[in-house]
């Protein structure tokens, strides 16, 4: 077993485990039931989306999706935080 | 890969295709959003797939080897433009719903169409 | 100082910042990582946020600890409740807790821990009586959870926010 | 995929964090199908935003370093922003649920603080 | 590239730019300057256009962008055709501007500079040598027109821009596909490139190229209002606030221009000659047919003249659907007074309904920001009455059903006369036949519904105030229909232009040499 | 030369001068007047003089005008045109002088004279045509002169149905005039006169013939009134009078006739032309003067009279006998004497009496026996009493009409049926004399009627004169402009002929005197009957009422019209797009059928990615989700929408595409927000719609057709993309960016290369998209009215408000803020982060994934997240942006770092890019890119700024809008 193997099978690995968990918090957005727990799944959802960015990047080894991974840590709650205050107000921008 | 996105794209153009073709006008505006992802990956997928071959040049990376840029260049322009667009077409439907008091994309209930053609029920 | 460096704390954090996303560091990226951290304060004049009065670093630190030591403990423990390897019986509730702390930015760091660490949820703060509606996930005894939180968080972060 | 040329011990601690990571998140995933009321599966993503964050942060830390040859400390960024950006949207979607579940008259709905 | 008129060929689209960021920069309230500096840009381009005239010859203009070279970097080409248009895009605008300035421009914000903007993009898209900036020109032109169809809302506006803005939206999306299935199969997004590649043996992948180019053509037939594409068009340039319908009566001949450029460039010869030609007769006969149909049930001017655009498009389609070059530089011709004079009518429908519904004058909500145009009628400078202005516009009026319907002597007749000459010079097979009935009714579907439409407008007695004519109004009917009057007079120097502006168009080996350099067949 | 330069002259004096007539005052009736005359009489003059060289031969003068068609302007001045000139200008000074007297006063005159002149111009271009091409041109100005001298009087609906109708009819003709000269002019290879009539031949024998001929015969039977075209005539009286006298006599109508001279060496001399025009002319005949026996109105009649002389004329030239042309052309000039002076005396009795019911005059000579006896005199021209002029031309009439009975039946009943049409113009013409000018003295008269004044009486002094002298002596008169126009037509191959007024007792002269006689008894036999005919409406014909008919035809037109439209069109958005979405399939299985289906590579799980196809698997249900729970369910579509995105986002990173997966990342967050503002102010769940049943079952097919067209588009598009992926690529310009991307542009990002630099131009475009839709949200929503069901505030502040109301220790708005509390603080102490990351991906954009528009997005969310976080009004009070000023800023210096290159020579942004050597800091890449990339930062930021802000304002608006309500 050289590094390279091992990075590519472990990190694989460990993608294919993101991205299920990211879809199992899309069956939360599609099941629901109520809205809160879509906004949940979805919220879910990016994380994992961004975690699966970072172990691509791993996988690839360039680094140059830091960027992506890291819009989704800054501004990727701008979304959700849209969504959770359109569920408490009623609008996002009062 | 080139299976998976292809159908992927399937998918999303048919969902869009299909919310497109739905009365109300938000259901007008989900199905642009989707087929405008289904479309842009369409175009990208136009330069072939690669992965891990991203067009930045390190020092040392073998130019031949790398994911072919212009699609890239060409997504990148038709999204800014397709976002423009989606924000106006939002914006045009919401005024259309305040003048016309209706949310369908004929500014009318379609039953409702005898009453006149010009003028909103209002 | 304050006109021509308005947040030093927060010019520190962007230049660090600006070097951690162009490292290597060289002295270019230093140059304009002093300017970013310069100059980007400079935008915050407009919003005028209430000032942030931090002390006793040991505290923070000591705090730091403690909530990096209780993230992973609670992270196990909501792991095994979802995985259904805990024993027997489990109670969520909600446990309300009366708050001293005050402080817009004490509170704010408390709802980030409280929040952080799996197995508790911030749910309700109201200003006006001070109270804290928590959800717990593994709610065995309320009134150890009234202590840990205001024994654990609060009082260091009252320390701080003074 | 990858042509670095990272020690095998340095892979396999990647791979470890990696793999560690990914499994916290996952199971915060699994709780978030698994548990039944909204209180409690909003505990579960906690996990990935946590301690699967930090993992896999740690990984690309590490990976990255080995891989320059110097310390990359940027990944840490993501950790640090995250930490602080997820609870702003829980904090709000909880208090959503709460105040949507107090008007609907919900057995389940939260008491006043 | 040293002289400035080095630069001639890319200032249409950057001086639009310049003087509507400037234009941005001021404040709302100076209308006075603003208009001024809008009126002056678009003369400067006619300016521009007429020098480019000058210079244009058999070898097309070629302005490097960037300063990289064809395949690559993006090109401006100009050849007679795009000059022509060009021409015809600054004339109109220029007078559209002046027409509004009289008082359109102030209903609403920023009129100015989206009509600069909207220039700009029709400039480049008659310029541009490269099939995804066409796109992007495209797309500012639409984007620029879905703002001046909305200027002013209203409900019909509003109504009507929805309809519109969807349907060219889906044309924008059926235009990237077709544009990045040209590229996924020919590696090349320039025209002249592309036409070199497929002048070459066809290769077994050459369905997949001809698809792009069916998707891509369906995107302009959309553009230009082909049936069964183009029901959009009436319903918005009637509902278009007259200034910004007549210089929408641009828009849809780009969709033409592109029609006839590429095809004649990509399909001319090699693997996919005469590609689509079938098709494109049909749909514009069909075209014709349904502009025909829809004028003679018209109720009012504006949708007159929104249908007269279609019919004129289709006629443009139909001739290149020929094949026959004559027919096609008749077509050309005609287009250019059938544009002009349906953007005339589109301004004399304004005339004309504007002291009849009040309902036309939409409703302002909301005071505070708004201030309506039409308030402050009596301090504007252009409130002086021409005594004669139901003559004006009845004479206008007149000039216009002549141009459109074909009648003699002027502009329209010119350009008819030449298609059915060279179709009779031709093969006459059938199709032929048909085209020339079909044009000939077509003609007389235009004279009646205009003739009842004057007549309502002009001789039926009626409690309405009659129309008036601001000096700027009466200066931009002028100004049109004096140029389908001069086109008239000199259509035999009108005739040969199209006729060598076809003759370039169809030499593409010419085409592809000026665009890509030496060294190439 | 002089002679050209006359004939010029002449051609263009009328338009002149209707020129100078229009510029007049509206008063100038006596300067109008003697303008026009004069101007008609110049070139009257100026025809006049030519005769002489008429005589020797042709005069032709040819301007270049569309050299290209073979079409030039030739005025072409043989013996035929200058016979129908001199008959345009005689008369058409006659009636100018006749109309100054006849008009009102208040009449705005000039114009009338206007167009008369225009319409003398474009008539006697029309004879003086010297190419078919002109003369099509002059045929339609004479309809739309005619056009608008007919609606002269357009208050009167008659007059404005009349102008319509023949402009219709005549302009239909014209259009098929123009499709037939085309014809013609393939056949002959030039439109110009001359060869075309020395092609006779060839045209007669080309297969071509007949399409040509019934498409030039179709133009000249419109304009000449022909049956059944004749209609739009008599309503074309609804003209003033003197319009009416002018075109019905010496114009207009003689177009179509001198169009079938002019052509009949070329068209004529077949079966074809025979049996057309004959049969055209006899049934115009006899029809024109059966109708023309029942008006009472005595225009009327004269109109009538008009067709059916008109239709004798026609019969004449389709008899195919050169001696019957020669006859043709002698009587258009006999009855352009007669029937002018006709309408003259008829409008001087309806000038002079008000009325022009013959019903309700009678005796009018004692009261104007200088006008009656012109009448008279004229009349009896017309009934072809001997002696005048119009005996001379019948009798030729007669004598035709015996000499070409043929062996087919129909062609037996001609000098029957000649003799007959004869007869009724007796009876008619008896009609008009009797009962106008004889019996009892009238009463009851809207004017008490005298004799007119002198000038009004002279025009028709002149005409009766020329009728008088031409039945006299006419070879000393008419004789030489005869001969001249015969040769014109015939060459030398003209028939001989004598114009002696006495040829003997044979079976013309017997017919003649027969139909003398037939009418004047049937008059006494029936006059009285045919007064008391209550409409006017001729018996048997009364039901063939033309203008009903016309107008019915119209209406069914544009009823039909607009039945097609509907059938073929489709007004519903929904309709639309699923047209074009079907067009788009028709249009890509045609491809496929024409050149055979792409083969595609067959599918093959091996190196896929597992957790690719699970992340499409993901991406794939939140489509569907999307789609199918967009309808009740909106904001769960809009994240499954946003997931969908997210998806796509990944797969941008997973496929090396870093740029995009931040741009698409970042426009994913922005269009939720976005999507989310706009949600706000669309209706709640409208179930209360009732549907019924059929229109459940419409809806259920239509969902089903729109699912099999969504289906469809997908697999197609889904297959597309296979197929190309699946080949290799083609060697494209690709590989040359890349090369260059370093060594040429100084940039190792070569999509951002590619975008700031190598396709700069596309950005330019692209953030100009972003600023003018900028703007146009911006309009809209400054004029924005929320439909009256959202115009409320949310249930949720209500409520919340409500609660924080009933409890003592809470104000309102605290629940919000508490809500908020944490967010708010995050939030704001974000701001400078963000702002800082924006630089990093602007300054970075060069060399790695970022750039000017995923700077500015980042931005624009920055400012979002503070509006979110503190409301529109808190943000507004400290931060002052100014959107639309950033968009001009913005567009402005990326067009100037596009332009600077200008200074140097250089085209239009060219990038330049060096390494600046700074002490300490080493080398630094110095792209001027990066300038025009900060134009896009800045016009990015203002746009998208501007888009949410102006929505997001809607809500304080509306705050305001109920706070100004109560005081209203």
């Amino acid at each position: 077993m050289s590094a390279p193997l091992i990075l590519a099978y472990g990190l694989g690995l460990a993608q294919a485990m993101l991205v299920l968990a990211m879809a199992l918090a899309a069956w939360r957005v599609l099941r629901g039931p109520r809205a809160q727990d879509r906004v949940l799944g979805l919220d879910t959802v990016y994380l994992n989306g961004m975690l699966t960015i970072m172990v691509h990047g791993l996988r690839t080894g360039d680094g140059l999706s830091f960027e992506a991974a890291l819009v989704i840590a800054l501004l990727g709650f701008a979304a959700t935080l849209a969504l959770a205050k359109f569920l408490m107000q009623g609008e996002v921008i009062q | 890969m080139e299976l998976v996105l292809s159908l992927g794209i399937g998918v999303l153009a048919a969902s869009g295709v299909w919310l497109l073709l739905r009365p109300r006008t938000f259901q007008a505006i989900l199905g642009l959003s989707l087929l405008t992802y289904a479309v842009n990956l369409f175009i990208f997928a136009m330069g072939r797939l690669k992965v891990g071959a991203a067009p930045v040049l390190a020092s040392g990376t073998d130019a031949a080897g790398i994911a072919d840029p212009v699609p890239q260049a060409l997504v990148l322009t038709a999204l800014v433009i397709s976002f423009a667009l989606t924000a106006l077409f939002l914006v045009v439907l919401l005024a259309a719903r305040g003048v016309t008091g209706s949310d369908h994309v004929d500014g009318q209930e379609p039953g409702r169409r005898e009453q006149g053609l010009g003028k909103s029920g209002r | 100082m304050s006109r021509l460096l308005p947040h030093p704390l927060l010019s520190l954090a962007l230049a660090v910042m600006w070097l951690l996303l162009n490292a290597p560091v060289t002295p270019a990226t230093l140059l304009l990582a002093g300017l970013v951290g310069w100059l980007v304060p400079f935008v915050m004049l407009a919003l005028r946020p209430d000032a942030v009065r931090a002390r006793a670093p040991g505290v923070i630190l000591r705090l730091a600890g403690t909530v990096l030591v209780d993230v992973v403990r609670s992270n196990i423990d909501v792991a095994k409740v979802i995985l259904g390897l805990n024993r027997g019986e489990r109670r969520t509730g909600f446990v309300s807790i009366p708050l001293d702390l005050r402080d817009p930015y004490g509170l704010t760091v408390l709802s980030i821990i409280i929040t952080g660490a799996p197995g508790t949820l911030w749910v309700q703060y109201e200003s006006a009586t001070g109270r804290l509606l928590l959800h717990v996930l593994d709610l065995t005894d309320g009134d150890d959870w009234v202590r840990r939180i205001k024994d654990r968080y609060e009082r260091p972060l009252l320390e701080i926010f003074r | 995929m990858t042509d670095t040329d990272i020690p095998l011990w340095a892979a396999c601690l990647v791979v470890a964090l990696a793999l560690g990571g990914a499994g916290f998140s996952l199971i915060g995933a699994i709780g978030l199908i698994r548990l039944r009321t909204f209180y409690e599966r909003v505990h579960a993503p906690t996990l990935g935003a946590t301690l699967g964050m930090a993992l896999i942060v740690a990984a690309s830390v590490v990976f990255f370093s080995m891989d320059e040859g110097r310390l990359v400390l940027r990944d840490l960024l993501i950790g640090l922003f995250l930490t602080v950006t997820t609870p702003v949207t829980l904090i709000l979607l909880g208090r959503a649920a709460t105040y949507r579940d107090r008007t609907e008259g919900n057995a389940d709905a939260p008491p006043d603080p | 590239m040293s002289a400035w008129s080095d630069h001639l060929l890319v200032l249409p689209i950057v001086l639009p730019i310049a003087a509507s960021g400037i234009m941005l920069l001021l404040d709302e309230r100076r209308s006075g300057l603003k208009a001024a500096m809008s009126l002056a840009t678009a003369a400067a381009l006619l300016v521009v256009a007429l020098a480019l005239a000058a210079q244009v010859t058999d070898a097309p203009l070629i302005y490097r962008l960037g300063n990289w070279a064809a395949p690559y970097g993006i090109v401006l080409v100009a050849d007679r055709l795009s000059v022509l248009m060009l021409l015809l895009t600054a004339v109109l605008g220029l007078f559209a501007l002046v027409f509004a300035v009289a008082r359109w421009d102030r209903a609403g914000p920023r009129f100015h500079a989206l009509f600069l903007l909207l220039l700009m993009g029709v400039n480049g898209a008659f310029l541009t040598g490269d099939l995804f900036n066409l796109f992007v020109f495209f797309e500012v032109m639409l984007a620029a027109s879905y703002g001046l169809v909305l200027h002013g809302s209203g409900e019909a506006r509003i109504r009507a821009g929805l309809a519109y803005i969807a349907v060219n939206l889906i044309a924008s999306l059926f235009f990237l596909v077709g544009v990045s299935l040209i590229y996924g199969t020919m590696g090349t997004l320039n025209m002249a490139d592309l036409a070199r590649r497929l002048s070459g043996p066809g290769s077994e992948d050459v369905v997949l190229v001809e698809a792009g180019c069916a998707v891509l053509g369906l995107a302009f037939l959309i553009k230009c209002s082909a049936w069964p594409l183009g029901f959009w068009l009436a319903p918005t340039y009637a509902a278009a606030s007259a200034p910004a319908a007549a210089v929408l009566a641009i828009l849809s001949k780009v969709g033409v221009y592109v029609v006839v450029r590429l095809s004649l460039l990509l399909f001319g010869a090699g693997v996919s000659e005469g590609f689509g030609q079938g098709w494109l007769f049909a749909v514009g006969l069909a075209t014709v047919a349904y502009g025909t149909l829809g004028i003679l049930g018209v109720r009012d001017v504006m949708r007159a003249a929104a249908y007269a655009v279609m019919i004129s498009s289709g006629t443009v389609l139909g001739a290149l659907g020929t094949g026959n070059r004559a027919a096609l530089s008749g077509a050309l011709f005609y287009l250019v007074g059938s544009t002009l004079a349906a953007a005339a009518l589109f301004l004399l429908g304004e005339i004309l309904q504007r002291g009849r519904d009040p309902a036309a004058a939409s409703l302002a909500v909301f005071a505070d920001e708004y201030r309506d145009p039409f308030d402050d009628e009596g301090a504007t400078e252009t409130g002086r009455v021409i005594p004669a202005a139901s003559a004006i516009a009845g004479g206008a009026f007149l000039l216009c059903t002549l141009m459109l319907a074909g009648l003699p002597p002027l502009a329209g007749f010119i350009g008819k006369l030449a298609m059915f000459s060279g179709l009779a010079a031709g093969a006459m097979p059938g199709s032929a036949w048909a085209f020339i009935f079909l044009l000939t009714v077509s003609s007389l579907g235009t004279l009646v519904p205009l003739v009842r439409l004057g007549i309502l407008g002009f001789w039926v007695p009626h409690d309405d105030p009659d129309p008036v004519i601001g000096p700027l109004e009466f200066t931009a009917l002028a100004g049109l229909l004096g140029i389908c009057l001069g086109l008239s007079l000199w259509g035999g120097t009108g005739l040969a232009y199209t006729d060598r502006a076809v003759e370039g168009l169809s030499n593409a080996a010419g085409y592809i040499h000026a665009v890509l350099g030496e060294g190439t067949p | 030369m002089p002679a050209e330069f006359l004939l010029v002259t002449a051609a263009l004096l009328p338009f002149l001068g209707s020129v100078a007539v229009a510029l007049l005052p509206r008063d100038a009736r006596n300067a109008a007047a003697l303008l026009a005359g004069g101007v008609t009489l110049a070139a009257l003059a100026c025809i006049g003089a030519l005769f002489t060289h008429v005589g020797a031969g042709t005069v032709v003068r040819t301007f270049d005008w569309l050299p290209t068609l073979g079409v030039g302007l030739t005025l072409r001045l043989d013996g035929l045109a200058w016979l129908f000139a001199v008959l345009v200008l005689g008369i058409g000074a006659l009636v100018v002088l006749y109309a100054r007297y006849y008009m009102a006063a208040e009449d705005p005159v000039p114009r009338l004279f206007a167009f008369l002149l225009a319409f003398v111009g474009a008539m006697l271009n029309l004879v003086l045509a010297g190419n078919l091409i002109q003369l099509v041109m002059a045929w339609e100005l004479t309809s739309v002169f005619s056009f608008l001298l007919i609606g002269y009087w357009y208050d009167n609906r008659a007059a404005r149905d009349g102008a319509r109708m023949a402009l219709t009819i005549t302009a239909l003709g014209g259009l098929c005039l123009l499709a037939g000269m085309v014809v013609i002019g393939r056949i002959v290879g030039s439109y110009d006169l001359a060869v075309v009539l020395a092609s006779g031949d060839a045209i007669r024998s080309s297969p071509l013939y007949l399409p040509a001929l019934v498409l030039v015969l179709a133009a000249a039977l419109t304009k000449s009134a022909q049956f059944p075209f004749h209609i739009w005539l008599p309503r074309a009286m609804a003209a003033p009078t003197p319009i009416s006298a002018y075109l019905h006599s010496a114009t207009m109508v003689k177009a179509g006739i001198f169009l079938m001279i002019r052509l009949w060496p070329v068209l004529a001399e077949t079966d074809a032309w025979y049996w057309i025009v004959g049969t055209a002319g006899m049934a115009t005949m006899l029809v024109g003067a059966w109708s023309a026996i029942f008006q009472h109105d005595l225009k009327g009649l004269l109109a009538y009279s008009t067709i059916s002389h008109l239709g004798l004329i026609t019969l004449l030239l389709g008899l195919n006998s050169r001696l019957a042309v020669v006859a043709a052309i002698f009587h258009t000039v006999n009855h352009a004497t007669f029937k002018a002076s006709l309408f003259m005396a008829a409008g001087i009795i309806d000038h002079e009496t008000g009325t022009r019911d013959m019903r309700r005059l009678s005796g009018l000579w004692r009261a104007m026996p200088h006008t009656a006896t012109l009448a008279m005199v004229a009349a009896a021209a017309m009934a072809g009493v001997p002696l005048l002029n119009g005996f001379l031309s019948k009798e030729m009439f007669l004598s035709e009409a015996v000499d070409n009975v043929g062996d087919h039946p129909v062609q037996l009943a001609l000098p029957v049926l000649a003799t007959v049409a004869s007869a009724f113009t007796v009876l008619y013409s008896l009609r008009f004399i009797r009962q106008t000018f004889f019996g009892a003295p009238p009463h009851d008269l809207p004017h008490a009627p005298h004799e007119p004044v002198r000038w009004m009486r002279l025009p028709i002094e002149v005409l009766v004169l020329a009728c008088v002298a031409v039945g006299l002596v006419p070879n000393l008169t008419i004789g030489p402009a005869l001969e001249v126009a015969t040769r014109a037509v015939f060459g030398n191959g003209g028939p001989d002929y004598d114009l002696a007024i006495w040829h003997g007792v044979n079976a013309p002269l017997a017919l003649s005197m027969g139909a003398l006689a037939g009418g004047v008894g049937l008059y006494f036999a029936f006059g009285r009957r045919i007064n008391t005919n209550p409409r006017g409406g001729p018996w048997l014909m009364h039901r063939l009422d033309g203008g009903f008919l016309f107008e019915r035809t119209m209406t069914g037109l544009v009823r039909g019209a607009r039945w097609f439209e509907r059938m073929f069109g489709a007004t519903r958005l929904q309709a639309q797009l699923r047209t074009l979405f079907l067009v788009a399939l028709i249009a890509g299985l045609s491809v496929a059928l024409a050149r055979g289906w792409p083969t595609l590579a067959p599918p093959s799980l091996a190196g896929i990615d597992p957790a690719f196809a699970l992340l499409w698997l993901v991406g794939g249900a939140c489509a569907l989700g999307a789609a199918e729970r967009a309808k009740y369910h909106r904001l769960s579509a809009v994240m499954l929408t946003g997931g969908a995105g997210l998806v796509g986002s990944l797969t941008f990173v997973w496929l090396s595409a870093p740029d995009l997966a931040v741009t698409q990342l970042l426009v994913e967050i922005v269009t939720t927000v976005l999507l989310l503002l706009g949600l706000r102010w669309l209706p709640k769940r409208d179930e209360a719609i009732v549907v019924t049943q059929q229109e459940n079952r419409r809806a259920r097919r239509r969902r089903v057709t729109d699912f099999v067209v969504a289906a469809t588009v997908g697999t197609g598009l889904a297959s597309l993309a296979y197929a190309v992926m699946t080949r290799p690529a083609p060697e494209g310009i690709a590989r040359w960016f890349v090369e260059a991307a370093y060594p040429q542009a100084g940039g190792r990002n070569v999509v951002n290369v590619l975008l700031v630099d190598f396709r700069a131009f596309d950005t330019l475009g692209e953030i100009s998209v972003l600023g003018i839709v900028g703007l146009t949200v911006f309009a809209l929503l400054r004029r924005f009215r929320p439909a009256a069901d959202s115009l409320e505030r949310p249930r949720q502040q209500l409520r919340q408000e409500a609660a924080d109301r009933a409890r003592a220790d809470r104000e309102v708005g605290d629940t919000a803020a508490d809500a908020l509390l944490i967010p708010t603080v995050v939030i704001t102490w974000l701001f400078p982060f963000v702002c800082v990351f924006a630089l990093h991906l602007f300054l970075r954009g060069h060399d790695l994934p970022g750039g000017g528009f995923a700077a500015g997005i980042a931005l624009t969310i920055a400012f979002i997240l503070q509006y979110m976080a503190r409301g529109a009004q808190w943000v507004e009070d400290r931060l002052r942006i100014r959107p639309i000023a950033w968009i001009g800023l913005g567009l402005l210096v990326a067009g100037l770092a596009g332009a600077v290159p200008w200074l140097f020579g250089r085209p239009f942004l060219t990038a330049t890019f060096q390494y600046a050597e700074v002490p300490i800091l080493g080398k630094i890449p110095m792209a001027s890119a990066v300038a025009f990339d900060l134009g896009v930062v800045v016009l990015v930021v203002g746009a998208s700024v501007l888009m949410l802000v102006a929505l997001a304002r809607q809500s304080l608006r509306r705050a305001r809008e109920a706070a100004a309500e109560p005081e209203a």
